[in-house]
């Protein structure tokens, strides 16, 4: 029957944007998959073409297992990057709720002082980062990277959850303390549960940087037992010769941890932005 | 006989900010300070000597340094305006078509068009140096199959195109993020005003310019700072597809590759951290500049709307 | 003419069928209130009427065009919603005006009917404000103006009150209905409150569970209510029903009685212990509980000396009772 | 009492050689020094080396770039001085030469390869056209003419997007011929010769020809992209450095070979440059000196020559100890050595320490000139203003 | 023994100064509610009680004992907010439980209490429910019990009712009620509904701008207002106030007759035409407009004939009317 909301035509135009969009989006990582799967003669070939029997080849994923413990590289980028976004999560909203929930002096001062490193990039510090990780026996060691992603990731952090955390309603907080919680128990028990659609915001920001990074792992640690997988990586790429498969292969196998971990947090995401949690 | 409560300390606020107080400045404010402060020394047979100012003096006094500069922040500027006006407009569009109501595969699409965000660096270089590249035949070949073969260059390779290429696969990168926080923006609008709005006649294309564009522009402005931020600070993509010397000709060049260069050094030119710092300065302060125009000049005329 | 006419309206949502055939006329200049209990379908169905939700099936027809295929802004309705949804970006002037521009009215036009309206709600201090440096009551008022200047044929109201405190409820409420006056447009109203539906309808409309249980002027269904539904519904405190305190009622009878038609006197067919004493200055509400442990409500004029402990007699008139068979339905 | 000595590279490609030959060799002769090869992303490696030693935690053995790279390190007292490593007496000076200090009173690395440059091409293609190995530029050109009227194979393999290789192997590959060698290399050090000259013009001339030859699009053309048209088949000449060798002996399955740069006319005295690219030092700050000297005493060596050059051919041991390679297309290059004169890469030495760097705007430069974007003269006059900005010799 | 007491309490933001000097003293079992206009401190008051923000100076003494530097949760208090606050992860239970476990109580006892207050208040079949799937008025009962068990000295209301529908807040205000009988605690209550105000109250204390204007039993303060603020605050319909249209009013003065206290007549001292009609069933409202352009509100029990447009005369009974002078102070 006729209505009055049509949006039928509207709806076929939107998908239709959607999609090309989407194959937009999507064309480039389909292409480093299919040739992941090439021999490279059939790479460069026809990088377009599907791997058939003649092309299809599994020598690249072949290779990164012989070189290299990936297995050991995979489990130090999940380390590295679940205890950074583990800290910084926690962290920046410590400091965001002390900005957010009380008015001290110098509040608003400690607010710019923590936003200022987002615009200087933390890269010129390395040789000042290094000698102080040096000085602490740190070097080498995963807690080297994850002090500095931790650090790094603090600002966008903090900025964002405090935002967040002005919503949070102050009847909640006093019916709290009414309770007898004290302001950990308030902050550990009623604010952080309420603020997850902000924190999955935040660890979705630095989940990438963190994970794809490669400069602080090949200066703080770039010894065997601490390799992270982008920098296990690298070894495939020369200085002359690249292997295309190899690299091809690895980096394949390095988007899926981050996809997992993406639709874990984008899931609290959507619901929170669904629910009207997010203003 | 008032008495005056005694004031307590509140200790639960220092406990609550010293960890990230702590790490944040141990580990990223002293270091970066420490090689900011660098820009005012220079090193002369092996001695570290202070010379105040006049790293600076070089850096915009010297023709030699100051071409360089001004070339990388015109092209960081040029990065920035595509970035504005390619990647938040298509942000905002994508958000508004998955905003809207009854989508089928919104979610699909919305994860879909993120993937490209969480790619590595030296994904997105290699995939699209393979798709525009003139020699494997894939973006050539494509534009061939529509008849528009003539449209292809090596865009990479050319001086007049490379810049622009390379900040839209940056846009292409990134879409998703003004997407995202636009699209939560859009959703937080009050179904009761878009009805107030079909009410008074004004549906589709003109609700959205009408009603959801002015109440997103808060968020909006945020995006654009966070994009302007990120942009002036952008290196690894043009460093991954075109190296430290930003080529061709140094079209690519902006002032991540330009500092890098200069701070680490690269083939035969060494390391200098003295002009390396004063980069770095001056984009700190240009940075800063964009950001306190932002707070003070244009976040304040934008109003937050309480639903 | 009428104004509105549904017949056969239902309307499901997915599985939940809402709307269950409502058959319903509103006469050019009528003021139809909806009231009914929440979730009863009274948004649903003013949505309907607006043309922001499609029937599932039935026709509505506005001033006699069916327009189950016209989009809402052609209606010739104008719709005040509950939380006002002003455009929060737009001044007050161009909340109102915004519509009348979307059609295409010429600028003039536009000015000189937003001004008439700023004008007749008083609004001339604030119409180069934004809606959130405005009171809750000046923000009704515009989104009053807002409907005014489209001329509509019919207004909907969807509780646009409640967000009000209660003396600004009591101020706005004498003001819509004197715009009802002036205007002689028709109007649905929906409302919780039946205060309001009491004071400003000349038809009430009492939905239940998506179904219309009555419909008739207050005073008919205050005076005369079809079951026992309505009677509650209506009048506060609401009617007193009794099943073991009355002698000689038939055996799964209930009689009803408001509060009001209680008088206390010396003796009387009703007695009972004063559980609670509600002094509003003006009346006072007593609550008295029988020996057979049924809580009645006796409404008294003025300021009433009774104390909780008291026993009182309870006095009507046979004429002001209501009596209900076993299915709630009125016989008597 | 066992030490542990770590090696700081920009090498990813030799991993696994060192792993499975050159570390067992040595660990077998000296069971109580064990060895680490920790190889960095080669883009990064100065910095990354550069990082590290500041902050003290580079490695004991540090793989040296030639020339200034180095040169500060050891200014900076970071590199060890070698000069008496027993060792140091297998090299020449040439040898030595781009690790020792100005006055070569100083050496502070053991010189371990050097590259040759030249031509590698497809004979199967040549077979097919029926061309001949060019000797003098008029041939080449000619070679290069009848494989683009052929058309089934892109004449020369290079592309300018990376920028090096227009510099690296085009001006300094064909240049030597131009300038000489070595003479006109020191002249130009000396101030006695300007880049403007015609000896240092004349490689941009024949550069500006060369655009005509590449592939469609080379502009956007990658070093990667060219190695992997050549070992496809697809192109006919590919001008290379002999590090190539390996890497494409595992992917091409044609035939290859290759030449040295075509001389002007013919009978001149043909010129090559074989640079001295990797040497090997000690970190001063190393935990382990005499451990890392035994090392290094070893690398310089002839064993250690030995199972380098025929692992990696291509890079061609600089040590007086003959050596024999296997793989013939190694010893086509390492046959010029005999034929013509060596020099090294014009812009390494010295000539590179200032703002603008030459090196770097000789990539450019190169590039300009190969696109048509700038003229020869051009090209020479901007670098030598470049250079005369800081190089008091050439003011 | 006294539940509160205050002494000279005053409360800063910075510059403003938003409560002045607030003596007040509550005695054991009374409800005491505080009015006022909006801003004009009720909250502030309640959360400087409650220990949620420092007074700035003055004492507060709960049970005796000076709590000034006493923790909320030490204070032997419970609030129950206006937006309820529950923490929207816990179930009802937990939500109760809460506080007592963090006083550190054994299980079984606040099992125990829990389970009390749960039959008390009548949600049984909610106990595991998220506060989400819960009604309006269901979450106000939980709130309403989170408080319950905490067995304090002191109860705190801050609008409590304000987020119910008009239905829903008539039996929450008995529920109240009763729940004060019951458990004979202290309790304060704020609220803007005068309806709320004066059924609820033992005691009102009627607030100005951060003052007390004046404090007393509800009908006291019904029916001897200390000036035209608090006259004009209590009341619905709210008092009349006439200067103009009574004969022989000394000039400055104003004469205040509240609604109900005008009757109709043939003839009287006033007369005025019938503006609008209010029909309540119970009640009926008539505005009338005097001569002199002043309006009144008529406050008729029962049903009334009269319509819009008929001429009325009001009489009055002399000793139920109020005067004022210039400064708003009643004189007699
Ligand atoms: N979009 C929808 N999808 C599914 N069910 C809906 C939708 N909108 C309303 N309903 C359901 O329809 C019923 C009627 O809702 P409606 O909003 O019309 O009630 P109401 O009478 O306006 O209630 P209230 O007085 O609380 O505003 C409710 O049970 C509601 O859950
Ligand atoms: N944290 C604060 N900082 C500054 N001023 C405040 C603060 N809290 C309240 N005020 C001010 O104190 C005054 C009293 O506020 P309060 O909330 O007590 O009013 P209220 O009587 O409860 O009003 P309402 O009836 O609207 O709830 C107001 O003017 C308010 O603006
Ligand atoms: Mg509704
Ligand atoms: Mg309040």
């Amino acid at each position: 029957m006729t209505t009055a909301r049509r949006i039928s035509g509207t709806t076929i135009a939107a998908h239709a944007v959607l999609m090309t969009y989407t194959v937009i989006a999507l064309f480039p990582v389909f292409v480093i998959l299919i040739n992941s799967f090439k021999t490279r003669r059939a790479i460069f070939r026809d990088p377009l073409g599907l791997p058939n029997e003649e092309t299809f080849s599994l020598i690249g994923y072949q290779t990164v297992f012989r070189q290299g413990d990936f297995v050991l590289y995979f489990q130090n980028s999940m380390i590295v990057t679940v205890v950074s976004l583990t800290l910084i999560l926690l962290f920046g909203a410590m400091a965001a709720f002390a900005l957010a929930e009380y008015r001290f002096k110098g509040n608003t001062l400690m607010g710019l002082y923590l936003a200022l490193g987002i615009m200087i990039p933390i890269r010129i510090g390395t040789v000042a980062i290094l000698e102080m990780m040096v000085s602490t026996g740190l070097v080498n060691t995963l807690v080297a990277l994850i002090l500095v992603y931790t650090a790094q990731g603090l600002p966008l952090a903090v900025f964002i959850l405090s935002e967040f955390m002005r919503g949070v309603s102050d009847d909640l907080k006093n019916a709290g303390r009414m309770d007898g919680l004290s302001e950990y128990q308030i902050f550990w028990r009623l604010v952080l549960p309420l603020v997850r659609p902000a924190m999955a915001t935040v660890a979705v920001f630095n989940m990438i940087p963190i994970w794809n990074d490669l400069w602080f792992p090949l200066i703080l640690a770039p010894a065997e037992e601490v390799k992270t997988l982008t920098l296990g990586s690298q070894v495939f790429i020369g200085q002359f010769v690249t292997d295309w498969n190899a690299v091809l292969s690895a980096l394949s196998m390095a988007i899926l941890p981050v996809m997992v971990l993406y639709v874990i947090f984008s899931r609290q995401l959507i619901r929170g932005i669904t629910s009207g949690a997010v203003k | 006989m008032p008495a005056p409560s005694k004031p307590k300390t509140r200790w639960h606020i220092a406990v609550f900010l010293a960890p990230a107080v702590l790490v944040y400045t141990a580990v990223m404010i002293y270091p970066l300070f420490n090689t900011l402060r660098l820009a005012l020394y220079a090193e002369v047979d092996q001695q570290r000597i202070w010379v105040g100012l006049q790293n600076f003096q070089t850096l915009f006094g010297d023709a030699i340094w100051s071409e360089q500069f001004w070339n990388a922040l015109g092209n960081n500027a040029w990065f920035f305006l595509i970035h504005m006006l390619v990647q938040n407009p298509i942000g905002i569009a994508l958000a508004a078509l998955l905003s809207s109501p009854r989508l089928r595969f919104s979610a699909f699409y919305r994860s879909a068009i993120f993937i490209p965000t969480i790619l590595s660096f030296v994904i997105v270089g290699f995939a699209w140096k393979l798709i525009l590249s003139p020699i494997w035949g894939i973006a050539p070949g494509m534009l061939d199959a529509i008849g528009l073969k003539f449209l292809y260059q090596p865009w990479l390779g050319k001086e007049e195109y490379a810049l622009t290429t390379l900040s839209l696969v940056s846009v292409w990168q990134y879409v998703g993020i003004p997407m995202m926080l636009i699209y939560a923006a859009l959703l937080s609008i009050p179904d009761e005003i878009l009805e107030a709005g079909e009410c008074d006649g004004i549906t589709g294309m003109s609700a959205f310019w009408k009603i959801k564009l002015p109440l997103i522009l808060p968020s909006i402005g945020i995006i654009s700072v966070l994009t302007f931020v990120a942009n002036f600070n952008a290196f690894d993509l043009i460093y991954a597809a075109q190296g430290a010397l930003a080529g061709p000709d140094f079209s690519t060049d902006i002032l991540g590759t330009f500092m890098y260069r200069t701070f680490f050094g690269f083939q035969l030119q060494l390391g200098d951290p003295h002009m390396g710092s004063a980069i770095a300065s001056a984009m700190f302060g240009i940075i800063l500049i964009g950001v306190c125009t932002y707070l003070f000049g244009i976040q304040r005329r934008l109003r937050n709307y309480q639903f | 003419m009428t104004a509105l006419k549904l017949e056969g309206v239902n309307k499901s949502f997915g599985p939940v069928h809402v709307l269950k055939d409502i058959n319903l006329t509103v006469e050019e200049g009528e003021f139809v209130v909806f009231v009914g209990p929440s979730g009863c379908g009274k948004s649903t169905l003013l949505r309907v009427i607006a043309g922001l939700e499609d029937a599932s099936c039935g026709t509505i027809a506005i001033g006699g065009d069916v327009v189950n295929a016209v989009p809402p802004a052609k209606r010739g309705i104008a719709m005040v919603f509950q939380s006002y949804a002003l455009y929060p970006h737009l001044s007050v002037k161009d909340n109102m005006g915004l519509g009348l521009k979307q059609e295409g009215q010429p600028k003039s036009v536009v000015q000189e009917r937003v001004s008439k309206a700023i004008k007749m709600l008083d609004l001339d201090d604030y119409a180069t404000r934004k809606p959130a440096e405005l009171s809750g009551g000046q923000r009704q008022r515009v989104a009053i103006g807002r409907a005014i200047v489209r001329d509509p044929k019919l207004f909907l109201f969807d509780e646009p009150l409640s967000n009000l405190d209660a003396a600004l409820r009591m101020n706005t409420r004498v003001e819509i209905a004197e715009l009802h006056r002036t205007l002689s447009a028709s109007m649905i109203y929906v409302t919780h409150d039946q205060i309001e539906a009491m004071t400003l309808a000349d038809k009430i409309v009492v939905l239940r569970d998506g179904r219309i249980e009555q419909i008739g002027t207050p005073m008919e269904l205050y005076n005369n209510p079809a079951n026992r539904f309505v009677a509650s519904f209506l009048g506060s405190p609401s009617m007193n029903f009794l099943v073991r305190s009355v002698p000689d009622l038939p055996p799964g009878q209930t009689m009803g009685i408001r509060p009001e038609h209680l008088r206390l006197s010396d003796a009387g067919p009703i007695s009972g212990r004063v559980t609670h004493v509600e002094r509003l200055g003006g009346d006072t509400n007593l609550l008295v509980r029988t020996p057979q442990d049924e809580t009645l409500t006796v409404r008294v004029f003025g300021q009433d000396p009774s104390e909780v402990g008291d026993v009182v007699h309870l006095t009507f008139a046979p004429q002001q009772v209501f009596h209900f068979n076993e299915a709630q339905e009125r016989i008597f | 009492q066992q030490a542990e000595l770590t090696i700081e590279s920009w090498r990813n490609d030799d991993l696994a050689i060192w792993q499975d030959k050159i570390i067992p060799a040595f660990e077998a002769q000296h069971p109580d020094i064990s060895v680490r090869f920790t190889p960095s992303a080669p883009a990064e490696y100065n910095a990354v080396l550069n990082s590290k030693l500041d902050a003290g935690s580079a490695g004991d053995i540090i793989t040296c770039r030639p020339f200034d790279a180095s040169l500060a390190l050891f200014e900076a007292g970071r590199l060890a001085d070698l000069s008496d490593l027993e060792g140091m007496s297998n090299f020449s000076d040439v040898a030595k030469s781009g690790w020792s200090t100005d006055d070569g009173s100083a050496t502070y690395c053991v010189p371990m390869a050097s590259v040759i440059h030249g031509f590698i091409y497809n004979k199967d293609a040549f077979e097919e056209v029926g061309v001949a190995v060019p000797q003098t530029e008029e041939e080449f050109f000619a070679v290069l003419e009848a494989f683009k009227e052929d058309g089934n194979y892109i004449p020369m393999a290079m592309g300018t997007n990376d920028q090096w290789e227009a510099a690296t192997m085009g001006y300094n590959n064909i240049g030597p011929n131009y300038w000489k060698g070595e003479e006109g290399r020191m002249a130009l050090i000396a101030g006695e010769q300007k880049l403007t000259d015609e000896g240092w013009v004349a490689p941009f001339r024949q550069l500006a020809k060369w655009g005509a030859y590449l592939g469609d699009g080379f502009e956007a053309q990658t070093y990667p992209d060219s190695q992997n048209i050549f070992t496809l088949g697809r192109a006919a000449i590919y001008p290379a450095g002999s590090w190539e060798i390996s890497g494409f002996n595992a992917l091409a399955d044609f035939e290859m070979g290759a030449f040295h740069p075509p001389v002007q006319n013919a009978g001149d005295t043909c010129y090559i440059s074989d640079h001295t690219d990797i040497g090997i030092g000690m970190n001063a700050a190393t935990e382990n000196p005499e451990a890392a000297m035994t090392f290094l005493n070893w690398v310089a060596s002839s064993e250690f020559s030995n199972i380098f050059a025929n692992s990696l051919p291509g890079f061609f041991p600089l040590s007086k100890a003959d050596v024999a390679l296997e793989d013939p297309l190694a010893q086509e290059f390492i046959s010029w050595r005999g034929k013509c004169e060596s020099s090294i890469r014009s812009t390494y030495q010295i000539l590179s320490r200032g703002t603008p760097n030459l090196e770097n705007e000789t990539w450019n430069a190169s590039v300009a000139v190969i696109k048509g974007d700038e003229s020869p003269e051009d090209a020479a006059q901007r670098l030598q203003d470049g250079l005369a900005l800081w190089y008091t010799p050439q003011q």
